[in-house]
């Protein structure tokens, strides 16, 4: 294998995702692509799956709200039962509120915690980096990586094939850093 | 643009405006929001604000180190007004926190435009606002450095906190709201911390943001993830907001005393915290645009909007003064009648035509076209509001302590000098946290403004 | 800032005597490490940790007042009464709870002092018997004794030898607050100086002609407690007794009379004077309705009606009193006379003619104040100064201490050996509670040196006092004297009186303008005559017309205040003849409207860190021959103003009803006319109740005994560990205690307002209101029903205190709590001490429930009712307070409970009080009560 | 461009992230083991003059009562007066400088002050009496003084070791002959005897037994 693949230079979205979707077709299934901002058609281009990270909210926010009423009703009623202004012990509606609170934030923290960890970050150095103009895929430019590691990927062919895309540039971009 | 003659003749509505001035691309929204932070030199003004916000942030500093070794004692609150300034101010902060979530979560679901270039300094007020609402409750206590007490922790006394009590929801409710605010603040920021780095050109600077954007790279399946992570925050987001303000209403509304034992509470201080949180929207909004000149991102029509936001919640907020009024008298109860005189007509009857002139009076001057178009305007109007808001809590706390059920005690409360270093510190320690974020983080949304600017291109083309 | 007084070294004696807590350095990062003294010998009958009861009696003006003093491990720590002595029968005043704090104040007198200077006792007994040997060879002429009024029998004994050895020697008595106008109208009546003794509960009619017989009397604890017995509705029923009271300043009498009369003090002379011509028939008809009332239930009653005039009146008055009451049958009935308990000395006005005349070489003051509550007129001071040789013996380095040569500091009474008598005669004697702490002298053994026994101990000379008495068996009478705290049978005996021929009936000649102003001096109901002025729990206690604390003012009625645009703190210059002073206004409700009244003892110069520049001194108006009141006072405001601290800023019960009161006759025809909705059934609850198989602890406040004389707030305050906080403190509204009496005035009626008390502790709801809001578990139930405070836990967030309907919790806004030494020692030890931040209240004297638990639990058996009492209960003058089980079918409590009148405050909010109020049952005379 | 993150400055800052993890842990730990209950059995006591229970009560047998005399009437077991301490040592030992503290204090020249072994707050109160009386001996706090030369604590004392034992008394119940007993054990049936202790006893509920009030007030 000889790096991580190739990288694609573009000036707008339409012309990033007519380069997907013409790849796509071209057989390429190791696609990556770059965008300052979310570009509206892209992941349907890119025929992303769904995203988990709804799922891994909904078990935060479950694991949030169902843990913080156990905690309550073990501690009011089991643990230390204690007379509260004549209150029934088990004062479950009084403890709706702190429930609805931690399961808003267990949703919340898997959310965040979930958008993290299936987009891999946090991660410093990738290779995408070693392009000198991908400094712009925060800018105004958008950037289409065909990977090495593509069955139809080969360094001439794709190469040519990409600057008939009308790339402004191409990077070769070499293996992940050890 | 087909302009009838009457239309001409009239100032042309500030909400006709377009959401985006000027002709601008990708770059140049870059350059010029990445400019304020990066390329904008440290002035004589830029110094003399952190002067003025940092000198009452010492004050703020010393007034809580003579509270630490006196006690609370220092306050003019007493028996019966044994709540005063600290929780006025909590409310008061709790419920400018508001606004900048409800423009970011609310108008997000909402799919509302002109959100774009205000929710992140509204997302910057909320969380500081909260972190200073958050510090309030603590300073109240008789001894602070207990205040862990109301978390739930194995402790070798084998005590729980005592679940009925509003103020352990409340302890829930403050951290959640600032946990899932500053997520939701980050993550919007993470593409426009990669922006920075990759903008910036001192290598310290690099290293900074390039460590607070975690490496993001723009890659579509980060956008994929993160666009379905922020609409959810944005969903959890809004009923937390809500479940907040609710639970800051719960801290009177479940007391049993005359004029906080009441079932409107918890809308009333949602509306009033949004009131009052477009308010100082408002506050900060009209300067910042004015110093950086963002007359192109944020428009008139954006501040008309907030304007017309507030004027609506103005009226919910009237409403709820009429309709205590009217519960208090249809009720009958001697002691919520007495309550609702004593604040129109007792000892701090002043604080109650003022929060009505505030609140009530000064926010109709927005169905003036001309008020709602100039920036001066609607900023007097929105120091008023917020004056109006601030009283408004204060005067439910003082009415509803100060003369109760027992007509033997009751009596007054005056506030001393630390009462007040308390509030200006906070005001101080608030403004200076924004500064510096302005002149750290990119105070719009460059990620969004580009996409904004996108729709619009397109739209228009 | 607080004013409190500041810290003083810690006597040695506290770390010898107690297995007291100290501080070690080292080892343990946690906690110090504690230490343990144990005795050298356990003293016998003392185990270490649990309180001892002593009897003794406290004194005042020379009357006794019986008590038991609680002693931790050496250290005397709280005051109640001793139920043998019938002065007390249990209870006490205000005063006597506070005088505890006297013992321990560390700013009494520590050291002899020669002009000021710290000296030894011995250089002053060397001085003295020099001196004294000088005066032998005259026969004592120039020896000159000042003494407060006293009624000790060793010390009549003491100044007897005395008077042998120096036959010209004088004694003089100065007391701010005497009696002596009471013997002369007994003089004037029946040919001998006599006092009456008061048979309140065989009284069905009493008029009170300017008389604080419930308060401010020797003897106004009983009086209490016999008047509250004929006033019970259950127990005196239809003969339940009337009160009329004709006073110029409300006083807690006034404000438990059925009708009352407010009169200039001059114009109650005349008002006697009226009756007794209608009673004799010599007059004819006509007069106020409260005038025609009181006559006709006189005449109804005779022999079951009473007249009692007081010390502010003169001698006439006390005639008239001794005359109406004789003429009525009374005496043998309702009043007895008895020999004058306290001792007979010169007066202080001659004492100064004396010492102006130069005949005065030497003189001893011995527990007297003269340069500070001496009439403006002697000019004391000025004639001190040429007194040769003067020595002071005193608590304090007061007033006349820093003008006397010598100074010796004194014992207090709870650390000496005395004997005293009680109003009715009763003999008690009085027993050291500790070795004197400041190293003070018994006023017996400073006599001593007098009369030549040099060597002799306070201690023998009481014994041998009564060794004559006691006869052979003088070991076991002794013995009995002390436990008791009473010598038995020596209450005096009445004396048979007959009235003399009418003295010519000459009415005073008081110049009677009905516009003149006049001015009253009265005790002050807390510090007396100045004497408590440094005891801060005294000086804090509100007053209870006024409910003010601190300070003393000009208190005046509203009509007065519109005439001359005044309001409360208004600073207004008084002057009578050419003497004045400054004082700031207090508006009372139902003052006579020509006259103001100031309360004594303020103004003090040199009584200490607490007492000294407090309020005015109404002494500098006072004259020897207008001591109680003056005609002729000018007014004048000066436009500034001065902060008066009140705990109480409103007055009106705001149709709310919190005191729920009704006369006899709506009583007897509707007994539950009290109870609302809320009290005949529980308003209904999604809870279930909690269960109490156990004890459930309640409480019962009788508003129809309770006369407001706030003896239960310091009571508590001393059982508690309460601390004071301060003028400043008080006016920002943080006063401590945790039983308050509050006062409503109901709508202003003919004989002025009608003013209601109610004490206000803990209600102990059920369903508390404070303990559903507390984050942390520190405000909780416990098992038997107390809500409970849990200081340990308190975060202090307030919010119980917010939610509690009844405000009866206190939070320590600062450090309230001092380590003053002496203080400390007084503290109870098995109260914790709070800290700031930290919410308190009462919690029904969890320690006396514990204490008594525990005794029981040993024992295997039930606490008996009756076994645990509050501070608040014991203490109570009229047993208002009444606490017990409600789960006992048989406790007292539960009886009350469970009488038609009971009723819970604010019981609509459904918090389930376990404390409740019996309602107020006043008896006015009404249109259709036969004559 | 280039990584603006080298391979080392990577893996410096995940070395800064777990450090700051790992922090953070250990001051959680702290945190808690300062708020958490004295380790038991603590050191033993130096007191100021060597007095050894093993001695006093394990090798010449003396009642515990006989020293802490009030431990059945009273909430504090009592300290022995010096006199109690001189009714032997007036004999035994009269002259050994080992005791020569004692005989100063006794003297009345300078105090003797013990230092205290087992120590609750200020706002905990104890009572003795009423643990003695109803089945709790000695060892059950203060473990088996008679073996201690010197004592030591050997309890927790946190409110935790106490509430297990006022949630469950019944463990630790024994009879009144056996209160002082130093070697008393649980035996094997202790729960059916315990149960039948808390009977004869009449021992509070539980909710008495853990209500606040019962050691705070």
């Amino acid at each position: 294998m000889s790096g991580y693949g190739l990288l694609a230079e573009f000036d707008s979205p339409d012309a990033l995702l007519a380069a997907v979707r013409a790849a796509r077709e071209a057989g390429y299934r190791q696609l990556e692509a770059f965008a300052p901002f979310a570009v509206e058609g892209l992941d349907e281009a890119l025929q992303l799956p769904r995203s988990r990270v709804p799922l891994l909210a909904l078990l935060g926010g479950i694991a949030g709200a169902g843990g913080g009423f156990f905690l309550q009703w073990y501690s009011a009623v089991v643990d230390f039962p204690i007379n509260s202004g004549g209150r029934p012990l088990d004062s479950w509606p009084a403890f709706v509120p702190a429930m609805v609170e931690l399961g808003i934030l267990g949703a919340s923290l898997a959310a965040f915690a979930g958008m993290l960890l299936l987009n891999g970050l946090p991660r410093l150095r990738h290779p995408v980096f070693e392009a000198a103009p991908f400094a712009r895929a925060s800018r105004d430019r958008f950037f289409l990586c065909i990977r090495g590691a593509d069955p139809r990927f080969d360094a001439q062919r794709t190469h040519a094939w990409l600057q008939q895309r009308a790339a402004l540039s191409i990077t070769v971009l070499p293996a992940e850093a050890p | 643009m087909n302009a009838t003659a009457a239309e001409v003749a009239r100032p042309a509505a500030p909400e006709a405006a377009p959401v985006l001035l000027g002709h601008h691309t990708d770059g140049s929204i870059t350059d010029r929001i990445t400019g304020i932070v990066l390329q904008r030199g440290r002035g004589a003004g830029f110094w003399l604000a952190i002067g003025i916000s940092g000198a009452a942030t010492v004050l703020f500093v010393v007034a809580i180190a003579w509270l630490f070794a006196r006690g609370v004692g220092i306050w003019g609150i007493n028996q019966p007004v044994s709540w005063g300034f600290a929780i006025t101010n909590y409310v008061w902060w709790v419920a400018i926190g508001n606004s900048g979530t409800f423009i970011s979560a609310f108008l997000l679901l909402l799919r509302q435009r002109w959100r774009t270039s205000i929710n992140r300094f509204a997302e910057a007020m909320t969380i500081f606002a909260v972190a200073m609402a958050g510090l309030m409750p603590i300073l109240h206590l008789g001894r602070p450095w207990f205040f862990y007490w109301l978390a739930p922790y194995p402790n070798a006394m084998n005590v729980w906190p005592q679940w009925r009590s509003p103020l352990v929801w409340d302890f829930f409710a403050i951290a959640t709201y600032l946990i899932v605010s500053i997520l939701f603040w980050y993550m919007g920021l993470l593409p426009d911390l990669a922006t920075m780095r990759d903008a910036a050109r001192r290598r310290g600077r690099q290293l900074a943001y390039g460590l607070a954007a975690l490496g993001w790279r723009g890659d579509a399946r980060h956008w994929h993830h993160y666009r379905s992570a922020y609409l959810l925050l944005g969903g959890v987001a809004a009923p937390l907001v809500i479940s907040v303000h609710s639970v800051v209403a719960f801290e009177f509304s479940f007391a049993n005393l005359p004029g906080w034992h009441s079932a409107i509470y918890a809308p009333y201080f949602i509306a009033g915290a949004l009131f009052s949180g477009l308010a100082m929207a408002l506050t900060i909004t009209i300067p910042l645009r004015a110093i950086f000149g963002l007359h192109d991102f944020i428009t008139a029509r954006h501040l008309a909007n907030i304007a017309k936001l507030m004027l609506a919640c103005g009226w919910i907020i009237t409403y709820t003064y009429v309709i205590e009024l009217f519960t208090a008298f249809y009720g009958g109860d001697r002691y919520e009648i007495h309550t609702a005189l004593a604040r129109m007509g007792g000892d701090y009857a002043w604080i109650y035509w003022t929060v009505v002139a505030c609140n009530v009076l000064v926010p109709q001057l927005i169905w003036w076209r001309a008020v709602r178009a100039s920036p001066l305007a609607l900023f007097a109007i929105s120091i008023l509001v917020n004056v109006g808001m601030w009283l408004e809590r204060m005067m439910i706390i003082l009415t509803g302590l100060y003369q109760d059920f027992l007509p033997s005690s009751w009596g007054n409360f005056t506030p001393t000098f630390w009462d007040w270093a308390i509030l200006a510190g906070s005001l101080g320690a608030f403004a200076l946290l924004f500064i510096l974020f302005i002149r750290f983080v990119p105070a719009l949304s460059m990620t969004e403004l580009r996409r904004l600017n996108r729709d619009i291109t397109q739209a228009g083309s | 800032m607080l004013d409190l007084p500041p810290l003083i070294q810690r006597r040695d004696f506290l770390r010898l005597m107690s297995a007291a807590l100290a501080l070690a350095s080292g080892g343990c990062v946690r906690r110090p490490a504690a230490r343990i003294v144990p005795y050298a010998q356990t003293p016998s009958g003392l185990t270490p940790g649990e309180p001892q009861f002593y009897a003794t009696a406290l004194t005042q003006g020379g009357y006794a007042h019986g008590v038991l003093v609680r002693s931790d491990d050496g250290r005397p720590t709280k005051i109640e009464g001793n139920p043998a002595h019938p002065a007390s029968l249990g209870a006490t005043g205000p005063i006597e709870q506070g005088r505890i704090l006297e013992l321990w104040n560390p700013a009494r007198s520590h050291a002899p002092l020669q002009q000021g200077l710290a000296t030894t006792w011995q250089s002053f007994t060397s001085m003295l018997a020099a001196r004294l040997a000088g005066l032998q060879s005259r026969g004592g002429a120039g020896l000159y004794l000042l003494t407060g009024a006293t009624s000790s029998p060793t010390l009549r004994r003491q100044w007897q030898r005395i008077a042998q050895r120096y036959p010209a020697a004088r004694w003089h008595v100065h007391e701010a607050v005497d009696r002596d106008a009471v013997r002369a109208g007994a003089m004037r009546a029946f040919g001998a100086a006599l006092e009456p003794v008061y048979r309140f509960h065989r009284a069905r009619i009493v008029a009170a002609l300017d008389a604080d017989f419930l308060a401010a009397m020797p003897g106004a604890v009983r009086h209490a407690r016999d008047f509250a017995r004929a006033r019970s509705p259950e127990q005196a029923g239809a003969r339940m007794n009337r009160l009329y009271a004709a006073e110029c300043m409300p006083s807690v009498t006034g404000a438990a009379a059925d009708h009352r009369l407010p009169l200039r003090t001059a114009e109650i002379l005349e008002l006697a004077q009226r009756l007794e011509a209608r009673l004799a028939g010599n007059a004819a008809d006509g007069g106020p309705p409260w005038f025609d009332a009181l006559l006709a239930d006189l005449a109804a009653h005779r022999g079951e009606s009473l007249v009692v005039a007081g010390e502010a009146q003169p001698a006439e008055m006390h005639e008239l009193a001794c005359r109406i009451n004789a003429r009525l049958g009374n005496i043998g009935r309702t009043v007895d006379f008895i020999a004058p308990p306290p001792v007979a000395g010169e007066s202080l006005a001659a004492l100064v003619e004396a010492m102006r005349g130069g005949t005065v070489d030497t003189l001893l003051v011995l527990g007297a104040n003269p340069a500070y509550d001496a009439p403006a007129d002697l000019e004391f001071s000025a004639a001190l100064g040429s007194v040769p040789l003067s020595v002071h013996c005193g608590l304090y380095v007061d007033e006349t201490a820093r003008l006397c040569h010598w100074h010796l500091p004194a014992a207090h009474e709870l650390e000496s050996w005395s004997d005293a008598r009680a109003f009715d005669g009763t003999a008690c004697i009085q027993q050291p509670l500790i070795a004197p702490l400041y190293g003070g002298y018994a006023v017996h053994e400073v006599l001593a040196l007098l009369s030549g026994e040099h060597d002799a101990t306070a201690h023998g000379l009481v014994q041998a006092t009564w060794r004559e008495t006691f006869g052979n068996d003088f070991e076991t009478s002794w013995q009995q004297a002390l436990q008791a705290g009473v010598i038995a049978g020596s209450a005096s005996s009445a004396v048979k009186v007959a009235l003399r021929a009418a003295a010519p009936a000459v009415a005073r000649t008081v110049p009677r303008d009905a516009h003149d102003l006049e001015l009253n001096f009265r005790p002050d109901p807390c510090i007396w005559d100045g004497r408590y002025a440094d005891i801060p729990w005294l000086q804090e206690l509100p007053r209870p017309l006024t409910q003010l604390t601190w300070d003393n003012a000009a208190l005046l009625a509203p009509e007065l205040a519109v005439e001359f645009d005044l309001h409360n703190e208004d600073v207004v210059e008084l002057w009578v003849a050419d003497r004045r002073i400054e004082a700031p206004v207090w508006i009372v409700n139902g003052h006579a409207p020509r006259a103001v009244t100031l309360y004594l003892g303020f103004g003090r110069r040199h009584a200490g860190d607490v007492g000294s520049g407090r309020g005015v001194d109404p002494y500098a108006l006072r004259t020897s021959g207008a001591p109680w009141f003056t005609a002729g006072l000018g007014l004048r405001s000066t436009g500034t103003r001065v902060p008066l601290a009140t705990v109480q800023h409103h007055h009106r019960m705001e149709e709310r009803e919190p005191v729920r009161s009704g006369t006899l006759s709506r009583f007897l025809a509707q007994p539950d006319f009290a109870r609302e909705a809320a009290d005949r059934a529980p308003p209904p609850t999604l809870y279930p109740d909690f269960p109490y198989e156990g004890h459930a602890w309640g409480m019962t406040i009788d508003l129809a005994a309770c006369i407001g004389c706030n003896a239960c707030t310091i009571a508590c305050q001393a059982e508690n560990n309460i601390p004071t906080v301060g003028k400043d403190e008080v006016l920002r509204g943080r006063e401590m205690h945790w039983i308050r009496v509050d006062r409503y005035e109901a709508a202003p009626q003919e004989t002025g307002p009608h003013t209601d008390f109610q004490p206000v502790p803990c209600m102990q709801c059920e369903h508390a209101p404070c303990e559903v809001v507390c984050p942390v578990e520190a405000s909780v139930h416990d098992a038997e029903g107390i809500n409970v405070q849990v200081y340990n836990r308190c975060v202090g967030t307030r919010f119980c205190s917010n939610n509690c309907p009844y405000k009866v919790r206190r939070f320590n806004f600062l450090q309230y709590a001092r380590d003053a030494p002496g203080l400390d020692a007084q503290r109870n030890p098995e109260v914790t001490v709070r800290n700031r931040g930290v919410m308190e209240k009462c919690n029904y004297c969890l320690q006396r429930i514990v204490r008594g638990r525990i005794a029981a639990d040993r024992d295997n058996r039930r606490i008996a009712d009756g076994e645990v009492v509050t501070a608040c209960q014991a203490v109570c003058p009229t047993q208002a307070i009444v606490f017990g089980d409600l789960n006992d079918p048989a406790s007292r409590v539960r009886a009350n409970r469970e009488l038609p009148r009971n009723y819970a405050l604010l019981g609509e909010l459904d918090t389930r009080p376990r404390t409740t109020y019996l309602a107020k049952i006043t008896h006015p005379r009404e249109p259709d009560d036969a004559a | 461009m280039a990584q603006l993150f080298g391979s080392a400055a990577v893996l410096a800052v995940k070395l800064t992230g777990i450090a700051a993890v790992v922090l953070a842990a250990v001051a959680l730990l702290a945190w808690h083991s300062a708020i958490a209950a004295r380790p038991s059995p603590g050191a033993p006591v130096q007191q100021p003059l060597p007095f050894s229970h093993k001695h006093h009560a394990g090798d010449d047998g003396i009642d515990c009562r006989y020293c802490h005399a009030s431990v059945e009437q009273a909430a504090f077991a009592g300290m022995p007066s010096l006199h109690t301490c001189m009714s032997c040592h007036s004999q035994l030992y009269a002259d050994a400088p080992v005791l020569q503290q004692l005989r100063a204090a006794f003297s009345g020249t300078q105090p003797l002050a013990w230092r205290r072994v087992d120590d609750l707050p200020g706002f905990v109160y104890f009572d003795h009496s009423i643990h003695v009386n109803k089945g709790v001996g000695c060892s059950t706090c203060h473990g088996e003084v008679d073996r201690m030369p010197l004592t030591w604590r050997v309890a927790p004392l946190s409110m935790q070791w106490c509430i297990d034992c006022h949630r469950a008394p019944e463990a630790q119940l024994r009879p009144q002959a056996q209160i002082y007993d130093m070697r008393w054990r649980p035996p094997a049936d202790q729960p059916a005897r315990g149960a039948q202790l808390h009977t004869a006893y009449a021992i509070h509920s539980t909710r008495l037994l853990t209500a606040c009030s019962t050691c705070h007030r």
